[in-house]
């Protein structure tokens, strides 16, 4: 009776008992979701196009944010580190194309699953081998993020800039590619391969074109997020946790579904959130590692298909 | 020689099934009788592979019912199907690509071999003995069909014809009473079709089996059919003997004045 | 020598195959005696079992209404059941006639005629049909039993049998009467007729050769001891059952030394159940060596490069050590060396995917072999060996015993046979195989056997300086030219044939001055040779005039011609001039029979105008034109202007350099 | 080339459907295992066993389990990390809860808890499949990292937070713990791995294996056939998270002595999984391939500029190990998608034709 009224009840009143701190929580929840949704659409995208379980997305953040930071260090300025940065992506993404995906075309899904995973590894690998495997401090003044924060009902609730910074331009980034993806050509051709690759080609441009651009957008996605993510915490690959963090999302908001996926990454980051600060304790804290997952699965018992799946009708 | 129908194994009442809002069976009633080789035919997307489906308890009808052996039933999981003897082709070869001929058909027998897990492990005494049994049986259908050179074969690199026929072997496997057919000879040479058309019917008499089959070529069907059910956008047209479906005029306007046309 | 000594002792009184089963069946019971790949594994049956399946067959047949004297047509594929129905039908003191099976119904009426067949017992369905369709010209035939259900269940004739039926009743009465079956065995003598073996005539109708059971058991005692076969032996029926052969090899060899007989399972997956079987005792006409040594070389041209020089280096050493290791000759210890090398890298390999890993003794009979297909087998170190027999000896004549081997003979004498060349050197021999006679045939009976019992071959031949016997050819095709030196046109022409080149080659020479000969080019073996040295060409009629073509070919014949030149006695005949003919010789013009034999006569009138260009020295090359049949059946005229090319000949010469 | 088929035919099926029915085959196997229980033990020095023997040896027995899992009833698993933890605890928790039961018979039974926690975790792939699937089962991996780091009961209250696994005798030799030697360890780890690795043979080629197979092939005939879906799955899960489990308690009990629960991190699952492909998915043979692969390479990679004498700092290596290990995956995906057992079933062919090329 006790222990049910701590699990089921307590956490309530808390909750209702000190609103602000409720807010709190929810806003913490807000802009790590935000973070997960971005990695999970740049994940969705490569999806989409071509099919490929990225498992790569996540060490992408880092290695992004990686490139940038150990770039500066090497006393490059920011405004110069940025765009070099922005040109390793590219140069990233071609490569994945030309010696990854290309030979690998036509094989089951799994083996390009694979694939990914390797690439994983190798960056790791390298990246570390590059710059070094200890933590370094995202330049968030150099790259002109605000650091202050913002408090409100005296004290009570306290937003940091950054956050707030974050989810601007994360809804930002992700109207800037709902346009892009909406508007132009490859954009079309892009939401095209997706449902047949015929008609991709038919709309003018080779499914390796489509490949390279894809990955090269979602390998800015990771920059956007490493740089987010980076203010947040320290940049290092421990940060490629958070990759793991976006895969429950994806089971919610289904892996074709970019809807699905800022929203499931809202969901999944505020329900961990709540998760961790009212009941965490309850089971000895620090749940968020995989409370993810179980919201998903909950969820996926009572719609298979995800969030904005159709239901599938089987056919022999 | 004459051949006996017995009482009716299957019988199909008033069954609707659609899928959203697209109604893919509309009020179709039948019946199946022991013994007897029941031909649907329609045109395509005339809702016949549907049918099968739902008598084998894949697709569930939002109306009508189905009694099997005396018994009605409105939802049935497939493998309970199975179980209780409904076996079938697909239109589009079905095998499981990773395995030979032999085991492909050994599976049919699955839903006949009992011994748990720890035999298993042990691949001796009771488990050993009843893999055995069912080889036995496996190898007979390998001879009855003439599939003895490719036991071995893994049947993802065996031509269309004999694909059909191990998949033809697999559901034999399973000793059904009810045999569903989906388009058993599409895709085949005059030769290979001759060869299922035998089985068919060696199959049909020897094995005693019901057969129940959907077929476009229209010789086959009126040579080797006792009865035919003609479907259209999912409504039953005709009923009846091959001769009486031939003298059918709305069936003629709907159906086989088409296929003769296109032939 | 053991062996010997034992089969001496049993001939006391084992002296028809039932007994033997029966002797076996006490002797090594539990011992597989037949065995038949069926359902995917060899259903094995030991001694016990067969007599077991024999008995019930016998007794049911008996119940049916089978008596002494009756026969018993057999139709099918090798097959235990139908071999145990004859030893049933000898039980029972009746006489089996087995057939060929591929024979369509109207072959079939002749010989169940003839043999006046009350029963017949076949293979399945399709064998049964054939029968039907026939029954009504048969009064004799009254019972046909079938081995196969599949597909007769609605055969509801009362005059229709499943052969376990038969059996199911014969156990019955087995049951009633216990001592019935042994008594009738016991009745059997040696001099029991045994079997009626239909000769497939070339000419006319076929002859049915009366056989006693003396004739075989002895015949295979002999056999037995000349190879020393033992009871461990395991042989692949796959031969005609009507062939007097597979009577020898597959019966009474097995049943007096009782070793183990398998059975294919079907037609088709022959190679692949010698694979599996892989027998120690082997017999294959000519033909079939010859299509496996071509699947060999054709699957190793696709071998990488290195591979296939491997092979070949290894090839061409066991020429030399292979064969003369077999022959128990010296060999060097490096060759012994590098011989075993290759037995692991080549030989061991290639006799198992052959399925001749265990191959004791091989035979090869009926027609000349070539020479290099003959010796390919033997490098391997497969000891197969040249055989020439006849039904109506059943059949051992002469064999080549171990270690004397030679490509172009048969052999010596085999044991218990007396041989004799007339003045026309036919061959004539006695035998204690020698058969009893021609069924309702008597004045063929004394055409060719005489008083004495000395049978007349037919064959010309000649002993060689070893004293071994060369066939040389049909006795009545031998002729003689103008300077009296023998003519033997086939065996000149498959000299000629041995060679890939030449897929047809006529010969004449009987009552002329020198040998001519007509060739027919292979088309595909000629094809390739002339892609490969870039030598275009339009189509057969082209290719054979092209004067490449031409001394490609002289020099086939010139090799014939040395090798010619090695017999004293055919020196003179070595060709002289030959042509090659515009067009293949064909069964649709008449010029071949269906079995692909060439009917000179027609050949001869039909291209007389050659033949007498070939016969003038002076002419050069000469005008034909011919009606031809082509590939759509539409029937023309073609003329060409063949070229006639003279060719070297060589001085008789004795000593032999090898091949 | 060393094949001798000819004369090898089958009277009965029993024959016919051995393991090894070509006995040249059936000779390599045996020389294998004589050699890896006679031999080894004698030759091999204690790096060999401790570093490369026992390793491999565990690792091929989790392989082999995600591989009945994945190779051949076709569910995607990546939570092979938490199914080894599972066993491993539990082992821990029954040694010292029944300190008088033999060790071995524990590390048997520890399969079966991890077996319970696959079959609850294999509930989700009724309903979903692939990919989904794949990540379903990272809840497992993330949980269990979660509940043996934090509940303190796992690893009895040590402050170190690490299991120590206490010294146990088999026939008072000392088989797991601080004075166990290395020979004897590897004899357990060898004996086990071997009986499990039958125990996997026998249960693919049977009823069981096929329904595995059907499943994986076209899940919907197979229903149509009369396989239930669920049953087989949960089965398949059972069985490999038995494997795995067992896998993990050897793991600990036998390799690493002591352990925290990093050891069973992601990363864990992942080297399975790469040893599953590069060996061969759906083949008992590639779980040992892959695990001998994934196994060497980085001991090559560490030794090998040591060999050459390449001044090289560990950190480095360590970084080469990843970028090496990555690269070669790709690299075997793009040049033999189906692993190390298809190569050998080819060569295996190569050498049965020989000297023929097909």
């Amino acid at each position: 009776m006790e222990i049910l009224t701590t699990i089921f009840i307590q956490p309530f009143f808390d909750m209702a008992g000190d609103p602000i701190l409720f807010l709190q929580v929810i806003w913490e929840g807000f802009v790590t979701g935000i973070l997960y949704s971005l990695i999970a659409f740049g994940f969705v995208l490569i999806f989409k196009a071509s099919g490929v379980f990225n498992f790569a997305q996540g060490i992408m953040v880092v290695f992004a944010a990686l490139t940038l930071v150990g770039l500066h260090e090497n006393g490059i300025p920011a405004y110069i580190a940025l765009p070099i940065t922005i040109l390793v992506m590219y140069v990233l993404a071609f490569s994945v194309e030309r010696l990854v995906l290309r030979p690998l075309v036509n094989q089951p899904d799994i083996i390009l699953f694979m694939a990914t995973i390797g690439l994983t590894f190798f960056l790791i690998g390298f990246g570390e081998f590059i710059f070094g495997g200890e933590p370094k401090i995202m330049i968030t003044e150099e790259l002109l993020l605000p650091y202050d924060s913002i408090t409100f009902f005296d004290d009570m609730l306290i937003l940091q800039e950054i956050d707030i910074a974050a989810s601007i331009i994360a809804a930002l980034a992700l109207i800037f590619l709902a346009l892009f993806l909406g508007k132009t050509k490859i954009g079309v051709a892009l939401r095209a391969v997706a449902d047949d690759h015929q008609a991709a080609l038919s709309v003018g441009i080779s499914l390796n074109t489509i490949w390279v651009v894809v990955w090269f957008i979602s390998g800015i996605i990771a920059l956007i997020t490493g740089i987010m993510w980076g203010a947040k915490s320290d940049v290092s690959f421990a940060l490629s946790i958070i990759a793991f963090k976006a895969l429950p999302v994806l089971i919610l908001g289904g892996f074709t579904s970019v809807r699905g996926a800022i929203v499931g990454g809202l969901i999944i980051g505020i329900g961990e959130k709540i998760g961790e600060f009212y009941w965490g304790d309850l089971v000895g804290g620090s749940i968020e590692g995989w409370l993810a997952y179980m919201i998903a699965l909950v969820f996926l018992f009572f719609r298979p298909q995800g969030l904005f799946g159709e239901k599938i009708i089987e056919r022999v | 020689m004459e051949k006996k129908i017995g009482e009716v194994l299957l019988n199909v009442d008033h069954i609707s099934l659609a899928f959203g809002g697209v109604k893919a069976l509309t009020d179709i009633c039948f019946s199946i009788r022991e013994k007897e080789v029941f031909a649907i035919i329609g045109p395509n997307g005339a809702g016949k592979t549907s049918m099968l489906n739902v008598i084998n308890g894949f697709y569930h009808p939002q109306e009508g019912e189905i009694t099997y052996k005396g018994v009605h039933r409105k939802q049935m999981k497939s493998h309970d199907a199975a179980v209780q003897g409904i076996a079938r082709t697909f239109q589009n070869v079905a095998l499981f690509k990773g395995m030979s001929t032999l085991d492909n058909i050994m599976t049919g027998r699955i839903i006949h071999m009992k011994r748990n897990l720890f035999w298993q492990a042990c691949y001796l005494g009771p488990a050993r003995k009843e893999e055995m049994q069912n080889r036995e049986y496996v190898e007979d259908i390998i001879d009855f069909l003439e599939i003895q050179a490719i036991r071995r074969t893994p049947v993802g690199r065996l031509p269309y014809g004999l694909q059909k026929r191990v998949e033809l072997g697999r559901a034999l496997a399973m000793e059904p009473d009810l045999l569903l057919l989906d388009e058993p000879m599409a895709g085949m040479n005059i030769e290979e079709k001759q060869d299922m058309c035998r089985f068919v019917l060696d199959v049909n008499d020897q094995y005693g089996t019901t057969i129940a089959l959907i077929e476009h070529d229209m010789g086959v069907v009126m040579d080797i059919s006792d009865k035919v059910v003609v479907l259209d956008y999912g409504k039953k047209l005709a009923e009846g003997t091959p001769d009486e479906i031939r003298g059918n005029q709305t069936v003629i306007d709907a159906y086989l004045g088409v296929t003769s046309a296109n032939k | 020598m053991k062996e010997t000594t034992a089969t001496e002792k049993l001939s006391q009184v084992l002296d028809t195959i039932p007994k033997l089963l029966l002797d076996h069946a006490k002797k090594r019971a539990d011992r597989p005696a037949n065995r038949l790949k069926d359902l995917g594994i060899w259903q094995t049956w030991t001694w016990f079992d067969v007599a077991e399946e024999v008995r019930n067959l016998a007794c049911g047949l008996a119940k049916i209404g089978f008596q002494r004297g009756d026969k018993l047509a057999v139709i099918g594929d090798n097959r235990p059941r139908l071999y145990w129905s004859m030893v049933a039908a000898q039980a029972l003191g009746g006489i089996p006639v087995p057939l060929y099976q591929d024979s369509v119904a109207e072959e079939m009426v002749y010989v169940l005629e003839n043999s006046d067949a009350k029963f017949a017992i076949v293979q399945n369905q399709e064998q049964t049909d054939k029968l039907l369709e026939i029954k009504d010209r048969l009064p004799h035939l009254e019972y046909i039993c079938y081995e196969e259900p599949r597909g007769m269940h609605d055969y509801t004739q009362e005059f229709v049998f499943y052969y376990k039926d038969v059996q199911q009743t014969g156990r019955a009465f087995h049951g009633e009467n216990p001592d019935y079956f042994l008594h009738e065995v016991e009745q059997g003598q040696g001099s029991d007729i045994s079997i009626f073996l239909y000769t497939s005539g070339t000419t006319g109708k076929p002859k049915g050769v009366v056989l006693t059971s003396d004739n075989l058991i002895i015949t295979a005692r002999n056999s037995i001891d000349f190879d020393n076969l033992t009871c461990d032996e395991e042989v692949l029926a796959y031969l005609p059952m009507a062939w007097v052969g597979d009577n020898i090899f597959s019966l009474a060899q097995a049943y007096v030394i009782g070793f183990c007989v398998n059975c294919p399972e079907n037609p088709e997956t022959v190679m692949t159940d010698l694979k599996e079987i892989g027998p120690t005792y082997y017999f294959a006409p000519p033909a079939i060596y010859e299509t496996v040594l071509t699947k060999v070389m054709i699957r190793m041209e696709d071998a990488s490069r290195i591979k296939r020089s491997m092979f070949n280096y290894f090839m061409e050493l066991a020429k030399f050590v292979g064969i003369r290791i077999l022959d128990g000759k010296h060999v060097s210890f490096l060759e012994k060396f590098l011989y075993s090398i290759g037995q692991i890298l080549v030989y061991g390999p290639l006799r198992n995917n052959l399925g001749l890993s265990r191959t004791r003794l091989a035979y090869t009979a009926g027609e000349a072999i070539g020479p290099e297909i003959f010796e390919f087998f033997r490098s391997l170190g497969i000891n197969i060996k040249q055989l020439y027999g006849q039904t109506e000896a059943s059949v051992f004549i002469c064999a080549q015993p171990d270690g004397q081997v030679k490509a172009d003979t048969v052999g010596i004498a085999y044991p218990g046979v007396e041989l004799r060349l007339a003045d026309n050197s036919e061959v004539f021999y006695r035998s204690p195989g020698v058969f009893h006679s021609y069924y309702k045939n008597p004045e063929s009976t004394a055409e060719t056997k005489d008083a004495e019992g000395w049978v007349a071959t037919g064959d010309a031949g000649f002993f060689d300086e070893d004293g071994h016997l060369k066939i040389i050819d049909r006795a009545k095709d031998v002729g003689l030219m103008n300077d009296d030196t023998m003519f033997a046109p086939k065996y000149i022409e498959n000299k000629l044939k041995f060679f890939p080149f030449i897929k047809e080659a006529v010969s004449f020479g009987h009552k002329k001055d020198y040998v001519s000969a007509f060739l027919c080019i292979d088309i595909e073996a000629v094809g390739n040779w002339a892609e490969r040295h870039n030598l275009a060409f339009s189509g057969y009629t082209d290719l054979s005039a092209k004067s490449e073509v031409y001394n490609l070919l002289k020099e086939c014949v010139e090799t014939v011609n040395s090798d010619l030149a090695r017999d004293e006695k055919l020196s003179g005949s070595q060709i002289k001039r030959f042509l090659l003919l515009h067009k293949e010789l064909d069964a649709d013009d008449g010029e071949l029979t269906r079995t692909r034999k060439v009917r000179r006569r027609i050949v001869a009138e039909k291209y007389d105008v050659l033949i007498v260009a070939l016969d003038d020295p002076k002419q050069t090359h000469c005008e034909i034109e011919a009606e031809m049949t082509f590939e759509d059946g539409r029937t023309g005229i073609v003329r060409a202007d063949l070229q006639i090319l003279e060719t070297e000949r060589q001085e008789t010469q004795i000593h032999t350099h090898a091949a | 080339m060393f094949y001798r088929e000819a004369g090898q035919f089958k009277t009965t099926y029993i024959r016919d459907q051995e393991l090894f029915p070509v006995k040249q085959d059936r000779w390599g196997i045996f020389v294998i295992i004589g050699f890896s229980f006679i031999i080894v033990p004698l030759i091999a020095n204690d790096y060999w066993l401790q570093a490369i023997l026992i390793p491999f040896l565990i690792y091929s027995l989790s392989a082999l389990g995600l591989n009945l899992l994945t190779g051949y009833a076709g569910q995607l698993s990546l939570g092979t990390g938490g199914f080894m933890a599972v066993g491993a605890y539990a082992c821990y928790k029954l040694v010292t809860i029944f300190p008088e039961t033999n060790v071995i018979i524990l590390i048997l039974i520890s399969g079966f808890f991890s077996a319970g926690i696959g079959i609850i975790f294999g509930i989700p792939s009724l309903r979903i499949k692939g990919f989904y699937l794949a990540v379903a089962t990272l809840a497992a991996q993330f949980f269990f990292e979660w509940l043996f780091g934090r509940v303190k009961w796992f690893y009895n209250y040590n402050d170190s937070g690490a299991i120590e696994v206490p010294v146990r005798n088999f026939f008072d030799i000392a088989v797991t713990g601080p004075t166990a030697t290395t020979q004897a360890r590897y004899m357990v780890v060898l004996c086990i791995v071997t009986f499990l690795a039958l125990v996997a043979v026998n249960i693919v080629r049977g009823k069981i294996g096929r329904a595995w197979m059907a499943i994986r092939d076209m899940d919907i005939a197979a229903e149509l056939i009369g396989i239930r879906p669920l049953n087989t799955k949960l089965i398949a899960f059972a069985v490999s998270s038995y494997y795995t489990g067992v896998a993990g308690a050897l793991f600990v009990f036998t390799y690493l002595g002591s352990a925290e629960i990093e050891v069973f991190d992601i990363n864990m699952s992942f080297e399975i999984l790469f040893m599953v492909i590069i060996g061969g998915l759906g083949s008992i043979s590639g779980a040992f391939l892959g695990a001998a692969f994934i196994v060497l390479i980085p001991i090559l990679i560490t030794n090998l500029p040591r060999i050459l004498g390449i001044p090289i700092n560990a950190a480095t290596v360590e970084h080469f190990n990843f970028m090496i290990l990555g690269a070669l995956i790709v690299l075997f995906l793009i040049f033999e998608p189906h692993g190390l057992a298809k190569i050998w079933s080819i060569v295996r062919e190569k050498l049965r034709a020989w000297p023929f090329p097909y």
